[in-house]
Order: structure tokens, then C-alpha cells, then sequence
């Protein structure tokens, strides 16, 4: 327990000094984000009024505790872009709960996909005797580990979509329409964001089977008269899946900040791409609270696979 | 062991592609006849028609919002909620009489209050903050609006002007609907709002009971935000977009086959702009230089494919009464000697070096700029590209004016005045700090006059100075090219760009 | 009775016989051939523009093929070569430096700083790449040297956390326990004594940081912030090239495939290096 | 003794057995027999092949292991023989049921994530069709019969729950619960305490007598299989030098090499406490009480010492509790002097050496140095050289440390190489060593290096942590020689730590014997051993077995 709350103190810190970095990133970045709205064409008192609205005169200090003090009211402010109707701006909350279900279920597609693949490759690598496959795989991992996210979301989506029209590019439809088709386009941006950690997993697996394969303990369980099969399933895999998890950990850490390339290339409207156009048309609140969001998620993520590291390993757990 | 392994991979495959075989199925939008998809690039900046400035906003809300009087195809106004309206002899009142049988999306009937309440709204009658500029009551808009009957409606401007007519196309919306915050968009336009997802799309069905007889002929139109230009073109060809303007030049090429190309002079001035008052700029035989150094039609070439217009000074071609023909005096081609002569006269025998800024979102914009600088470089000019992000590019460059040259696109409406008003000593637009007092007085004149052939003349004078000054190399206006499905008919191209997708409907369809 | 080592064989052969090192060294060696040509000589002007030339299929006269502006892409592909490799080689370099200083810091010391500089490296690993990018290029302006910049502190937290592992693991050997009762400096122990030991497993993430800064110049490139036409880098190359993947796919597959041959390069021999660290003892 | 004479028929047979890895044989024409009963001890160093003809028998050799020669039979059955592939499917049938292993690291033998009881549990599930319950009943009646202490809690414990002692008797209770016929336990008490060490040995003769099956017991230390096997085999290089009964092996041994081992065991019988004759001539140094007759400065005076060990910080701002290891040390080290510190392992002994060094804070009482800069002599010959440097670069380390820190001390870099070599010498290393790396070193030849190291600089005072406890028998005796000359060259003191009573007894003129946490004796080494005053010291003596 305790070992909970120091790390939701540490949460908070950092959470803090990100907020006030990204608060700063949008004193300095240039782009008055009044002229970014209204364009060149609008009349001043225009400009004064939308500029007293979204209470851009008071000084940057005080528009940052108004801030804090609405986003710890529950409150996470209105998008300056995104309207929601006629008068009404997108409150941010709302904005990114819509786009939020699209970059979790794509992280939940291609985790799935990650360890559907990776585990029983890494078994079968480290299992292999023969040094060809053994160079042949590694060779490939560093391949896939080699191409650029873009370039390989590229490749995908002319593969799948030109040649095998296996899927039509560009025909994302929102999961509240069509779920079945919503999951059917999302396996292709699934795939290849997880193309390069399939092979990173696999890798890192077949170097942990590797170690507790040369362990004392297989000895003594050979000594016992197991079969190899029993041996290796019963003992090996079980105590090499174990670090296996924490390296998952930080790659699903990096996947469900939203991998923006992807995003891109497939065009889907996640956190991802939500972020890159907020950034450039200056859309300080969802900024702030996207970037939170990102910074929380690697943390999370880091401390529940630490506690379930804990929680699996009896070394631990049974101090 | 081995056994088990196989089995285990056979089954994720068998997994994979049963999910992808659903996936197939979400081509069905294109089949079915009566509804359209709509490729554009930028999302739209409001649902507010009188608030929303971004062009990519207002060609959409086109089809949903009508002002008073409405653009046609071919550049004059046609009427729309007034059925007719009379100027006075001095050019300070204008008279509408409303069109009976308009209807609101919500079923209302148009009231002369509406058409009250939204005027006063544009010009900041009501709350003080006008929307439109021209029409703003401070600068000489509309001063009242009064209802001399149910159908007329009778407005006094503050100083008379042949084309603030233009500026009665804003829109017409219920009364009080500017103020509750859950309003959704209600206009008279020929579709109705029905969604809209902050970047995917916004969504419009047919309004039943529009006005014009017999249109929209779609049932439903879907405007797709298209997040990437480059994979836009996957999405085209896989087929979930009907529809989709600003292709490049080569991106047409590439749809020849499987799509019609439709290609039409859009109302964007394309220009190599100078800082004036930069050390280097302001001696106007380096700025000549610059000019004589550009290859106009290689440039168009490279670029547009040659479906550009290439042009000399700040008026649309389009726009025949007052456009003047000036591109011999630089000529299209390149002018190598002229350039270095120029150069060597101001001082500069071996050549400049200018800093060119351009707006990194705008691949039109940054292709021009490479080939520009390539054609400079033959003539000593050394350019070197600085993309900048187009809130940078706003910051600095328009507002700010800290930059030696930009390459950029200005878009106009059809008002032939619109571009030229930029370039008086005084205008909080004119970026490229642009002085010269006989200029100025011409400008003057041109607004006074009512008569037409005198204000085609002084438009004309005006050009021209603008082309001896050289302030700024008038380089292209732009095609639109668009590439439609060939089984949809009926897309026309409006002087000032808007999708009006009221007219387009599927060829084979009965009418 | 112990006898001493037996002599071993002369190196040089085996460690030459590892596949690894072999076609790692070879990738690397072709690409760093090409860049350092490239920078007197390219077939044909990496700028050059010519119409007629536009879309030309790869051929023995254009080995990739031209572009959409007529230019020749393998000398376009020599040049951003070396202007990518440049790029991520200081990128390593700053983020690897400043990455050891703080991982030495906090892993030896622990304690306060530790906690503090901790957090910091959090945030700075949550804080998106482009939203630091912009503000470098606010601050600077845009182009090569402050990309490296940005690139290089968004690179730093992952060096630091490494580097901070290996510090504890070292700081209470017993070889340290020793140096201290020496009376060596605290400076010394850290960067002579500890530090050659970190080296090995350091290198390696040296060399994945490598590949990921190509990957993330070509990343940022293709955002559009980073090196600025019409200089050629592989990402920008490839951005632009996605535009004409039905026209002219080899513009994107060659310069594609070209970064491929770039980081497959370095991870292969990094992979070689790695593996033959351990045995190879340079005798004095 | 244990002279019982064995009549009925061989149980194992090795015949002419030769095995090789590679290129290099590590088992030459071993040929040995095992009858029902009987305990057959082999001895030999570390690399003798001792190990791999035990696993060549239990068919647990590597892939890379390959017969070359002669056969394995199990009561009649050939297992194993030359040019035949193992056959896995037989060996299985004898594994666990018919022959078992215990092996030497108590602590990396076990299943760390698995329950020590489901892991003996899974031998019966193997080899039997007991359900659950049954099999819980006899893995519980299987710990009790090898001593451990309520078996039933014991059932649901992990290994790391258990000490070092308790582990090897899972193993242990693991081989027997089938009774197979035959027990091979490879070093099973190496890593353990003397105390719990003289326990299993004792265990494992009463399940010989109990089951009355064939055991193979591995060692290096002759003293072990002495008391507890009936016949020895001495292996060297591969070879079986010598194999006769145990009173002969130790009575008229035939062969050189098995008398050199004999004689290489640090016992009382053929050593003098602190090399006393020597001393001897020192003798005017002590007086009677130890204090120096002639007033010479003490090298360091420890008064009242408690050490505590900061537990790990648990609440955020939480005071850290502190436990105490040592309380009350009280005693005094004078120059050229060695003073011995006994204990089993957790008594605290490198708690206080730590303590002294101040590179622990956590203390109350007083530490006064006399000396410069002490140094200290590490138990791991692998980590205590640093792996990136040279030999030459570490001794001369401790030069340019001591020149930095103290002018006059500052020695050119030529001089510095010429001191190096000069130590490189005085541990018995060639010059060829300065520029090899710790790795390229055997373990005997670093500790050499890591104790030049830490004498370099003329130390008034060396702490030496264990410093031969992790090497060979022989190995130990050399390292010994070579601290007590140079401790005599260089006049420096040592507080000199072991948990081997014979090598403290060996190397020290004064004595403590330390017991958790408390120095509870001291005094001059051969007093001590003549009449110990402490119950504990008593029991330590009897162990460490007369002449």
C-alpha cells in the first residue's frame, strides 16, 4: 500500500511540472491564437471580444490558475477550435472522450496481436536448435524493427488495401455505427503498429527463455525425471514470461499514448492526430489536458505492471 | 510440441481474416444512388455562418445557410430569401421584399424579424461587436434596419458603395438563434444540418422544402475531413471519397483513369510577396529583377500542369471588366540578362542572398517556392526556403511583416476592389508594407465612383502601378481541380469557390 | 598447480567469421561510402529541375527512378543520407552525453537529487516530441541545429534511465568500496572507475538510439519541422514521396528502403559489436 | 569407524567411461563401482571431471557432451554407452525413482517461483498414482524424515522463504522420497555453514544406513568424505589417481598427489596458531595482557561499538527503523599484529568490518584510526578487481590516489610502474600479468592482485573479509602463506575474518569469537583453543575435529 501512495505523490509531481512546461511551451510558441481563429479577415472589436472570452488578456499566471483550478473542478475547459453547435465551443472532456475509445481500441487490437504472435514465436526461437533459423530470425526483427512507422503504415495500407482489397483505405467508420466494421478497418492500423514490437517482444522473450533455461533448477527438474516438454512449459516459460511482462508494459505504455504516425497514415481520428492538429491551431486547453493524459497513461501503466510484476513473482510478493 | 505450434498459428490466422472479411463490407456507401461523400481538407472553423472566416467553412455552410441574395455560377447575385431589391438613387438605401413560402430547417416560416435580427447581428447592431466588416455600422455599413411591412425590409448604409451588395449574402438565420448556446444550424440553404464530428465530418440531409423547385437532387451529403493530403489520394483510389478537390497537378494525373477531372480557375492570387521596407527589397531595381528572374510558365508547368493562369497583378482574371493584360512587361518566361543587369545597377553584381517564408501546410505553395528559387539562382538570387507553421506564418509574417519574401495565396471574393484595397499605404493588410501616395489617391477614387466604366478605369491605373513598382511578383491564380466519380453529373465551379452540391446528382437516376 | 590462462588463438579471424558483424559493417560501410561521395559528386544535381525528366521509371541512367520535379532520387538519396545520418549521430551524441551525466548523478548518489531529476525525466517522457520541437524552433528558428536539440532532450530520459540501472548496480562493488577507501575522488570513481563498466550495455542502447533518431528525423520531417527544402532528408524525401505512391511508387519505396538500409545497417553491427565485446580483450 | 566391508554385488558399474565436450576430454577411462549400501566418496580439485562423471551417470550431461569410451550400468542395465545416443525415455524411468541428485547450490536448485512443496510433489506425480491429498501426506512425511520443522506449514513455503540449511534438506527429502537405490550429492555442504554442514553429513549417513542404497558423495574436502564415505576415489585431470577404503586412502596413501591433498588441509594437528614460532621472536612486542609492553600506539581502538542496519525507508517521511547487528564491541589492534574474528555467517562479522571502514554511519561507540587509510581484503576474488583495467592500472591506483591526496606521497609515473611491478612480484605474479585483465586471471591469481592491491601503500591496518573462503583447498593454503609473509614484510596488521575455525586458528595470534551480533570471547589463539570459557566456543571447537 504505502508503495501506492508514494507513487500517486510521484504522479502528481510530474503530472504538475508537465502541465506548467506545456502551459510555458504556449507562452513562447508564436501564433496569437485570436488571429488563428477569426484569420485576416475579421473586424477588431471582433477579435477583442472572442480575446476577452476566452479570457486571453489576464496575465499568463493567472489564466494558468483559473486553469488548474477549473481542471481540479472537474471542469477541463472548452476547445478553442472544435464548436459543438452554433454558440457553443467542444467541451475538451467531451472532444477526447469521443476520439478516446478509437486510440484504445487500436492499442487494444495490436497489443493483442503483440502478444497473440510474439509469445509462441519467442518460444519457438529459443527452442531452435538450428543456428540458420536462429540467424534468419534475428535478421528479420532487426528488419522490422528498422522500418520507419510511416513508411511501413504506407506499405500496409497498399498491400491490404490496393493489391489484396482485403480493406478499403480510408473507409473508417465511427464505432457507434458500425462496430463489426469499425474493428475490421482498425486490424490494418493495428498490424502495423505492431509489426516492429512483435519482433522486439519475441526477441526479448526467446533472450529470457534462454537464461532460465542454463538455471540450476532445470537441472534439478530433469534430475526428477520430467519430459522436456514438461520442463520447458512447466518451468522455463512460466519464470521467463515474468520480465517479459514489464517490457510489454512499456511497450503498451507507448501504444496507448496514441501513436500519431499511424493515426495519420490511416487516417483515424484518435488522441494521436487529435494532438498534432490541436498543437498547430494553437488549441491551448485540449493541448493541456492530452498531454496529461499521455503523461498519466506512461505512469499508470508503468506502476500497474509493476504492481502486477509484484503480484506474479512469489519472490516478491512473499517477502 | 511442434504439432501444437502450427495449430496455434493457423487459428490467430483464421481469426485475422474472418475480421478483416467484415471489414470489406463498409464499401456500401458507394453503391447506393442518393447520397454523396465530400473529400475536404481543413475542418471547419465554426457552425456559426456569420462567425465563421476560414474559406474551407464557408464553402460548406453554403449549402445550408442563404443570405438575402445569393452568388450565382457565373459571378453576379442572384436573389434568394428577397425575392427582389431596389438602391436607391444614392447608393444609402437598399429595399427587400421577402420571398414568400422560405422556410427555416425547423419548419418556420422567414419573418421580416429574422431577416431584422440577422442583419443587426452581422453589422453589431445588437451586441456591439460587428462580424462582417464591411457591413460593420462603424465602417460605413448598415446604420439601421427597419420593417416597413411583413415583406419589406428596408436598410440604411452609412456611405455608399456599388459593392456592399456583395456583402447582403450573409446569411439569414431565425431570430434569437444567435444567442442559445444548444442551437443547431437552422437555414434556409438546400441542406439541412444533421452532425458533425470534430475532425471526421460534418453530415447534411436533403431540405425537403427548399425554395427552388426540384433541387437538391442528393438525399444525403457527407463532408470528410481528409487528415493527410498525401493518403487522401489511397483513400480516393480504395473508393470511400466521391468527391475531392485541390488535387495536385500530379495527383490528377494519377486519377485520369478512374475518376473525371474538372479543373477551373479558383479565386486565389498566388504571389511571390516582398517586404518593401526590407533593406535589400526596398530598392525597386532588385525587386524588378526578381521579377524579370521568374519563369512564369515553367513554374506553371511544374506545378499546375499548365492548368494555372498565370497573372501580373492583384485582379482575377475572371473579374474581365477590370482586369488588365500587364505580363509583357516582365514577360512569362525568364529574363536571365535583365535580372543580373538590374542587379548589377543597384549594386549587387554577384548576386543576393533572400530568405523565403512559406506555409508548410500548403503543398502548392511550397512546391512553387522550390521551383522559384531554382529559376532565382540562375540569376544570382540566392534563395534559401524557410517552411514555417501557418500560426507562425499568421504571426509573423502577416501580421508581424518580419520576413524578406513569401511565397502564399490570397483568397478573394468577387469584388474586384477586395484584393487592390490591400495595397493603400494605410489598410492593416497590406503586409508587404506597400507605399505610394499616387496609388492611394487612384484607390480613393475608384471607391467614390459610381460609374462603372470610371471605376474599371482607375482599377486598371491601379495594376499597372502595381506592376512598375513591382511591389509584389504576381505569379499564378491556382486551378481547382476536382475529381468526381464518372457517374456523378452536375458539379459546377463558382467564381468564389463553393462546393454547391445542390445541383450534382447520380447520371443514371430518373429526375 | 594453476596453471595459467592457455594462450588463446589469435582473435581476428573469428571475431571477422560473426555474420553479423560482416553484413552490418558492409550496410554501414555502403551507406557511409554513398553520403561521403555524395558530398563532392552525385550523378545528377540533387536540385536541378527538368519537366520532361518527371516520373521516369528507375532505370540504368536513374537508378530510383526520378521525382515529381524531374530530379534524379539516388542522388537525392546520397545526399539526405548523409544529412539524416548527420542529424541522428549528434542527436545520439547530445542526448548520450547528457544522459550519462544525469544517469550518473542520480544512480551514484540517490537520495533527493535522484527523486527530483526523476520526475523531470518523467515529464519529459511524457511531453509529445512536436509540442518541444515548436518551442526550439520559437526559441531558435527552424532548421537542422535546433531539430538536434529538440530531438536530442526528447532522447535523453531513455539513456538517463539505463545508464541510472547500471550505476546502482555498480555503486556498492566491491572494487568501488575499495577506490573509496583510497580516498579517490568522487568525480574519479564515477567516470574512470564505473563508467567503463557501464559502457558495454550502453553502447547498445547507443546504437538503438541511433536507429531511432533516423526514424524520428524522418518522423519529424515528415511533420514538416526539421531540415528545409529543397535540402534533401530522407524524411521529408519519403513525406513527399507518399504523395505519388500510385504514380511513381519507387520514390517511396527506394528512399524507404534506403532508411531500412541505413538503421538495418548500425543494428547489425551494433549486434556484432555486442556479441563479440565480451571475448575480445585487446592485448596491450 | 565406518570400515564396514561390502560382499554383496555391485549396484553401479562405470566401466573404462571417457567423456568428452568438444575438443577437450574431461573424463579419461574412469572406471568405479557402487555396491547396495555403500558410499563411495570422490575427491578432487575443481575441473578433476568429478562433477561431469556424476551427471554422465544420471544422464544430465549437456547436448554438447559426448561418450567416448566405455559404458554406465545400473544394477545390470546398460544406461549409457560409448557410440549409442542417450536414450531419454530409459534414463526417465531410472530419474527419480531408481537414482536421484542432490546438488550444491541450495539457493539456485530450487524452482524460485514455484512452492517447495508442489515441487517435491511432482516427483511422486511423475513416479506414482497417489491423488493430491496422498501425495501433500507423503512430501510431509518425506520433510519430517529429513529433520525440518512442521512440515505441513512448510508445504506452502517458497524457497527464498527458507535458509540455506532447510533447502538442501527439501533437496534432500526431494532424492529419498521414491528410496531409490541410488543418491548422488554433488558438494552439497560447499555452501554452507560448518554447523549445518556437520548436520546433513549426518543426515545423509543415517538415510545410507536407513535405506541401505548406494550413495556417490562429490568433494573437494577430503575431511568431509572421510567421515562419512566407506571407499574414496581421488580424481585428477579427468583420471581416477587412487580408490581404496577411506583408513587407507588416509593411512598409506600410494599416490603423491593424494598425499598432497591430505596435507594441504588446514587442521591443528600439523600447524601452529599464528605461524607462533615465528612470533616468537615478537614475543617482546605482547605483553602477557596484550597491551603493548613498550606503549606503542594501538593501530586501532574499538570502544562500545553498535552498528545498526538501516532498514529500507517503508513510509514516505518515515523514521528509518533501525535494527541492531552489533552491540558492545570492545577491543584493541596493535601494529604487525593478527588478530582472528570467528563466527557463522549472519553473526555480524562484516557488518562491524564495515563499520570500522565507515563505510557504514549507522553507528554509536568510537572508531579511532591510527593507521592511513586502511585497506581491505574482499571474500570475491571477481569483485573486488575492476573488470575494465588493467592489472598494472590497479596497482597503481592506490599511488596515484595516495599522491593526490598527500604531496609528499606524489610518486612519478615511473616509479609508480616500478612499484607495481615490484608487488606484482612480492604476490608471486610474472611481469607479463601487468597488462592482462581481471578476466583473463584463475580466481587465486586475482585475489593475489586485489591483496597486492590493497598492501600497495603500506597500510597500517587490513581487514581481510573471508579472503580465502571461495577458493580451493589448495589454493586457501598458498593465498595464507602469502598474507602471513607479507603481513610480516610489511608490518601491517590484520583483522583477519572466517567463518573455518582451522584457518582463523592457522592465521591469528589473538582470537574473537563473535555470536549474533556479541564478541563474547578473546584472548590469545592457543588459550582460547586450550580452555574456551563460552558454551558456543566449545561447540565450535568440537566440530572443527581434533588431529
Amino acid at each position: 500500500m504505502r508503495y501506492l501512495v508514494k507513487k500517486l505523490f510521484t504522479l502528481i509531481m510530474t503530472l504538475f511540472v508537465v502541465s506548467v512546461a506545456a502551459f510555458l511551451a504556449f507562452q513562447i510558441i508564436p501564433g496569437d491564437v485570436v488571429d488563428s481563429i477569426l484569420g485576416t479577415e475579421a473586424t477588431p472589436e471582433r477579435e477583442e471580444q472572442l480575446r476577452e472570452e476566452l479570457g486571453l488578456n489576464d496575465p499568463p499566471t493567472v489564466r494558468y490558475v483559473n486553469w488548474m483550478t477549473d481542471v481540479l473542478h472537474g471542469d477541463l475547459g472548452k476547445s478553442y477550435r472544435y464548436s459543438k453547435s452554433m454558440n457553443e465551443m467542444m467541451p475538451v472532456a467531451e472532444l477526447i472522450g469521443d476520439k478516446l475509445p478509437v486510440t484504445l481500441w487500436l492499442s487494444f487490437l495490436s497489443i493483442l496481436i503483440i502478444v497473440v504472435i510474439s509469445i509462441p514465436l519467442g518460444v519457438f526461437w529459443a527452442k531452435s536448435r538450428s543456428h540458420v533459423l536462429d540467424a534468419v530470425m534475428s535478421v528479420l526483427t532487426q528488419f522490422s524493427m528498422a522500418v520507419p512507422s510511416f513508411f511501413l503504415g504506407i506499405l500496409v495500407t497498399y498491400f491490404f488495401g490496393m493489391v489484396l482489397r482485403w480493406f478499403i483505405p480510408g473507409s473508417y467508420v465511427s464505432y457507434e455505427k458500425d462496430f463489426a466494421g469499425f474493428i475490421g478497418y482498425l486490424i490494418f492500423p493495428a498490424i502495423s503498429v505492431a509489426i516492429p514490437k512483435i519482433a522486439m517482444t519475441a526477441r526479448f522473450l526467446r533472450n529470457s527463455m534462454l537464461t532460465e533455461m542454463s538455471a540450476d533448477y532445470v537441472l534439478t527438474a530433469r534430475s526428477k525425471g520430467c519430459t522436456e516438454r514438461r520442463v520447458m512449459y512447466g518451468h522455463v516459460l512460466r519464470n521467463a514470461l515474468m520480465p517479459v511482462v514489464t517490457f510489454l508494459g512499456m511497450i503498451i505504455a507507448e501504444i496507448v499514448a496514441g501513436s500519431i504516425v499511424v493515426e495519420q497514415v490511416f487516417a483515424l481520428p484518435g488522441v494521436g492526430r487529435l494532438l498534432i492538429s490541436s498543437i498547430s491551431t494553437r488549441d491551448f486547453p485540449v493541448v493541456e489536458i492530452l498531454v496529461l493524459y499521455i503523461t498519466s497513461v506512461v505512469i499508470v501503466v508503468y506502476v500497474l505492471v509493476d504492481l502486477l510484476y509484484r503480484l506474479i513473482d512469489p519472490r516478491i510478493s512473499h517477502k | 510440441m511442434k504439432k501444437r505450434l502450427s495449430v496455434y498459428f493457423m487459428v490467430t490466422l483464421l481469426v485475422m481474416t474472418a475480421l478483416c472479411g467484415c471489414a470489406g463490407g463498409t464499401g456500401e456507401s458507394s453503391e447506393d444512388k442518393s447520397s454523396v461523400v465530400v473529400g475536404v481538407q481543413q475542418d471547419i472553423d465554426s457552425l456559426d455562418p456569420h462567425k465563421a472566416t476560414a474559406a474551407g467553412t464557408k464553402e460548406i455552410l453554403f449549402n445550408i445557410f442563404e443570405g438575402l441574395v445569393k452568388p450565382d455560377a457565373n459571378g453576379n447575385l442572384m436573389n434568394a430569401v428577397a425575392s427582389d431589391y431596389t438602391i436607391s438613387e444614392d447608393g444609402l438605401v437598399y429595399t427587400f421584399t421577402l420571398r414568400d413560402g422560405v422556410k427555416f430547417h425547423n419548419g418556420d416560416d422567414v419573418t421580416a424579424e429574422d431577416v431584422k435580427y440577422s442583419l443587426e447581428r452581422v453589422a453589431g447592431i445588437l451586441d456591439g461587436t460587428a462580424l462582417v466588416s464591411t457591413l460593420s455600422a462603424a465602417g460605413g455599413g448598415i446604420t439601421s434596419v427597419d420593417i416597413l411591412d411583413e415583406k419589406t425590409v428596408q436598410v440604411t448604409v452609412g456611405s455608399a458603395n456599388t459593392e456592399l451588395i456583395y456583402s447582403f449574402t450573409a446569411a439569414i438565420i431565425p431570430a434569437g438563434s444567435g444567442e442559445d448556446m444548444e442551437a443547431q444550424p437552422v437555414g434556409t440553404g438546400p441542406f439541412s444540418f444533421v452532425s458533425y464530428k470534430p475532425q471526421e465530418g460534418i453530415v447534411v440531409k436533403k431540405n425537403e422544402d427548399y425554395w427552388q423547385e426540384g433541387l437538391p437532387y442528393l438525399d444525403e451529403v457527407t463532408f470528410k475531413i481528409m487528415s493527410n493530403p498525401d493518403t487522401a489520394l489511397l483513400d480516393l483510389q480504395g473508393g470511400s471519397i466521391d468527391i475531392y478537390p485541390y488535387l495536385t497537378d500530379s495527383q490528377a494525373e494519377e486519377l485520369q483513369d478512374d475518376f473525371r477531372i474538372l479543373a477551373a480557375p479558383s479565386n486565389v492570387v498566388q504571389a511571390l510577396f516582398l517586404n518593401n521596407t526590407d533593406e535589400l527589397l526596398s530598392d525597386v531595381r532588385v525587386r524588378q529583377a526578381i521579377c524579370y528572374a521568374l519563369d512564369k510558365d515553367a513554374l506553371n508547368e511544374f506545378v499546375f500542369g499548365g492548368n494555372a493562369a498565370v497573372i501580373s497583378s492583384a485582379m482575377l482574371p475572371t473579374l474581365q471588366t477590370f482586369y488588365v493584360e500587364k505580363n509583357d512587361v516582365y514577360g512569362t518566361g525568364a529574363n536571365i540578362q535583365k535580372a543580373k543587369e538590374l542587379l548589377r545597377d543597384a549594386g549587387y553584381p554577384d548576386g543576393i542572398d533572400l530568405e523565403i517564408k512559406v506555409p508548410s501546410n500548403y503543398e502548392v505553395h511550397m512546391q512553387t517556392a522550390e521551383v522559384a528559387a531554382e529559376q532565382l539562382k540562375a540569376a544570382g538570387i540566392n534563395a534559401q526556403i524557410t517552411p514555417v507553421e501557418w500560426e507562425t506564418w499568421l504571426n509573423d509574417v502577416y501580421n508581424g511583416r518580419q520576413y524578406q519574401a513569401t511565397i502564399s495565396g490570397i483568397t478573394c471574393d468577387q469584388t474586384p476592389g477586395y484584393l487592390l484595397n490591400r495595397f493603400q499605404s494605410d489598410s492593416s493588410k497590406n503586409f508587404i508594407n506597400y507605399t505610394n501616395p499616387a496609388y492611394d489617391e487612384t484607390y480613393a477614387l475608384a471607391a467614390a465612383s459610381l460609374d462603372l466604366t470610371e471605376k474599371a478605369g482607375y482599377y486598371k491605373q491601379l495594376q499597372s502601378l502595381l506592376v512598375e513598382d513591382a511591389g509584389t511578383a504576381f505569379l499564378t491564380v491556382p486551378p481547382i481541380t476536382v475529381a468526381i466519380k464518372p457517374e456523378l453529373e452536375g458539379y459546377t465551379f463558382y467564381p468564389v469557390y463553393v462546393q454547391d452540391m445542390s445541383v450534382v446528382r447520380y447520371s443514371s437516376s430518373a429526375d | 598447480m594453476t596453471g595459467m590462462k592457455k594462450e588463446r588463438k589469435p582473435h581476428i579471424p573469428r571475431v571477422l567469421r560473426d555474420p553479423y558483424l560482416l553484413a552490418g559493417a558492409f550496410m554501414t560501410l555502403t551507406a557511409l561510402l554513398a553520403v561521403l561521395v555524395g558530398l563532392f559528386w552525385t550523378p545528377y544535381s540533387t536540385t536541378a529541375m527538368d519537366a520532361a525528366e518527371r516520373f521516369h521509371a528507375p532505370s540504368w541512367r536513374h537508378l530510383f527512378g526520378t521525382d515529381n520535379f524531374g530530379r534524379d532520387i539516388f542522388s537525392r538519396v546520397m545526399k539526405g543520407a548523409g544529412t539524416t545520418i548527420f542529424i541522428s549521430s549528434l542527436v545520439v551524441l547530445f542526448s548520450a552525453s547528457l544522459g550519462i551525466v544525469t544517469g550518473a548523478v542520480t544512480g551514484y548518489f540517490g537520495g533527493v537529487v535522484d527523486e527530483i531529476v526523476m520526475r523531470f525525466i518523467d515529464a519529459v517522457n511524457g511531453f509529445p516530441s512536436i509540442l518541444l520541437a515548436l518551442v526550439m524552433i520559437s526559441i531558435l528558428n527552424s532548421g537542422r541545429h535546433n531539430l538536434i536539440l529538440a530531438l536530442g532532450i526528447v532522447f535523453t530520459p531513455s539513456f538517463a534511465r539505463i545508464v541510472r540501472s547500471e550505476f546502482i548496480r555498480f555503486r556498492d562493488a566491491d572494487y568501488i568500496s575499495r577506490a573509496r577507501l583510497m580516498g579517490v575522488g568522487k568525480l574519479r570513481i564515477l567516470f574512470v572507475h564505473i563508467l567503463p563498466n557501464v559502457f558495454s550495455t550502453f553502447w547498445v542502447s547507443v546504437m538503438i538510439g541511433f536507429n531511432n533518431g533516423i526514424l524520428a528525423e524522418s518522423g519529424m520531417s515528415f511533420l514538416g519541422i526539421g531540415v528545409k527544402p529543397p535540402d534533401a532528408s530522407l524524411g521529408n524525401m519519403l513525406s513527399d514521396a507518399q504523395g505519388y505512391l500510385m504514380k511513381a511508387p519507387w520514390y517511396a519505396l527506394f528512399t524507404g528502403l534506403s532508411i531500412v538500409w541505413i538503421v538495418l545497417g548500425f543494428s547489425l553491427l551494433s549486434e556484432g559489436i555486442r556479441r563479440n565485446a565480451g571475448e575480445v580483450s585487446d592485448e596491450r | 569407524m565406518n570400515d564396514k566391508v561390502f560382499v554383496q554385488k555391485s549396484m553401479i558399474q562405470i566401466e573404462d567411461l571417457s567423456v568428452s565436450f568438444g575438443s577437450t576430454d574431461a573424463v579419461k577411462n574412469v572406471s568405479l563401482e557402487i555396491a547396495k549400501g555403500e558410499i563411495l566418496g570422490m575427491v578432487g580439485e575443481s575441473g578433476s571431471g568429478k562433477s561431469v562423471t556424476a551427471l554422465t551417470l544420471m544422464g544430465l550431461t549437456a547436448e554438447s557432451a559426448k561418450i567416448t569410451s566405455g559404458r554406465v550400468c545400473f544394477d545390470g542395465v546398460t544406461l549409457a554407452e560409448a557410440g549409442k545416443p542417450r536414450d531419454r525415455a530409459l534414463y526417465r524411468e531410472y530419474q527419480g525413482s531408481r537414482m536421484s541428485m542432490v546438488f550444491q547450490e541450495p539457493m539456485t536448485s530450487l524452482n524460485p517461483t514455484q512452492k517447495v512443496g508442489s515441487q517435491v510433489e511432482e516427483m511422486l506425480k511423475l513416479h506414482t498414482t497417489l491423488d493430491r491429498n496422498e501425495r501433500r501426506d507423503r512430501v510431509a512425511e518425506s520433510f519430517a524424515a529429513v529433520g525440518l520443522k512442521d512440515p505441513k506449514l512448510l508445504l506452502d513455503q517458497y524457497p527464498h522463504q527458507l535458509s540455506g540449511g532447510m533447502r538442501q534438506r527439501v533437496m534432500i527429502a526431494m532424492a529419498v522420497i521414491l528410496h531409490p537405490d541410488l543418491i548422488v550429492a554433488d558438494e552439497p555442504t560447499t555452501a554452507l555453514d560448518v554447523t549445518i554442514q556437520n548436520q546433513i553429513i549426518s543426515l545423509l549417513r543415517e538415510i545410507n544406513r536407513r535405506e541401505n542404497n548406494a550413495m556417490l558423495f562429490i568433494t573437494h574436502d577430503l575431511n568431509l568424505a572421510r567421515r562419512l564415505c566407506h571407499r574414496i576415489a581421488v580424481m585428477k585431470d579427468g583420471r581416477v589417481v587412487e580408490c581404496a577404503g577411506t583408513e587407507e586412502i588416509f593411512g598409506a596413501p600410494k599416490e603423491e598427489y593424494t598425499r598432497s591433498l591430505i596435507r594441504a588441509v588446514p587442521s591443528r594437528v600439523n600447524a601452529v596458531p599464528g605461524g607462533r614460532k615465528e612470533a616468537q621472536s615478537r614475543g617482546a612486542v605482547y605483553g602477557a595482557d596484550g597491551a603493548g609492553a613498550d606503549g606503542r600506539q594501538p593501530v586501532l581502538e574499538v570502544h562500545d561499538l553498535h552498528v545498526y542496519y538501516p532498514e529500507s525507508a517503508k513510509g514516505f517521511p518515515g523514521r528509518k527503523q533501525r535494527k541492531c547487528v552489533v552491540s558492545g564491541a570492545d577491543f584493541v589492534l596493535y601494529p604487525g599484529e593478527v588478530l582472528g574474528l570467528v563466527g557463522e555467517s549472519g553473526c555480524g562479522k562484516s557488518s562491524l568490518s564495515k563499520a570500522i571502514l565507515g563505510m557504514n554511519r549507522e553507528i554509536k561507540g568510537t572508531v579511532k584510526h591510527h593507521s592511513t587509510r586502511p585497506q581491505m581484503v574482499f571474500q570475491d576474488p571477481y569483485s573486488s578487481l575492476n573488470p575494465s583495467k588493467t592489472v598494472g592500472w590497479l596497482l597503481m591506483e592506490p599511488l596515484r590516489a595516495a599522491g593526490a591526496l598527500d604531496k609528499n606521497l606524489l610518486m612519478s609515473g615511473q616509479e609508480m610502474e616500478e612499484r607495481a611491478r615490484e608487488m606484482l612480484a612480492r604476490v608471486g605474479l610474472d611481469e607479463r600479468y601487468m597488462s592482462r585483465r581481471p578476466s583473463q586471471l584463475s580466481g587465486g591469481q586475482r585475489q593475489r592482485v586485489s591483496i597486492g592491491q590493497a598492501l600497495i601503500t603500506r597500510p597500517g591496518l587490513v581487514i581481510a573479509d573471508e579472503p580465502v573462503s571461495a577458493l580451493d583447498v589448495t589454493l586457501q593454503a598458498q593465498i595464507l602463506d602469502l598474507m602471513r609473509r607479507l603481513q610480516r614484510e610489511m608490518q601491517a596488521a590484520y583483522l583477519f575474518i572466517s567463518h573455518d575455525i582451522n584457518v582463523v586458528y592457522c592465521m591469528s595470534d589473538r582470537i574473537m569469537v563473535m555470536k549474533d551480533g556479541k564478541i563474547i570471547e578473546q584472548g590469545e589463539t592457543e588459550e582460547v583453543f586450550a580452555n574456551p570459557k563460552e558454551e558456543y566456543t566449545k561447540a565450535l571447537l568440537k566440530e572443527s575435529y581434533t588431529g
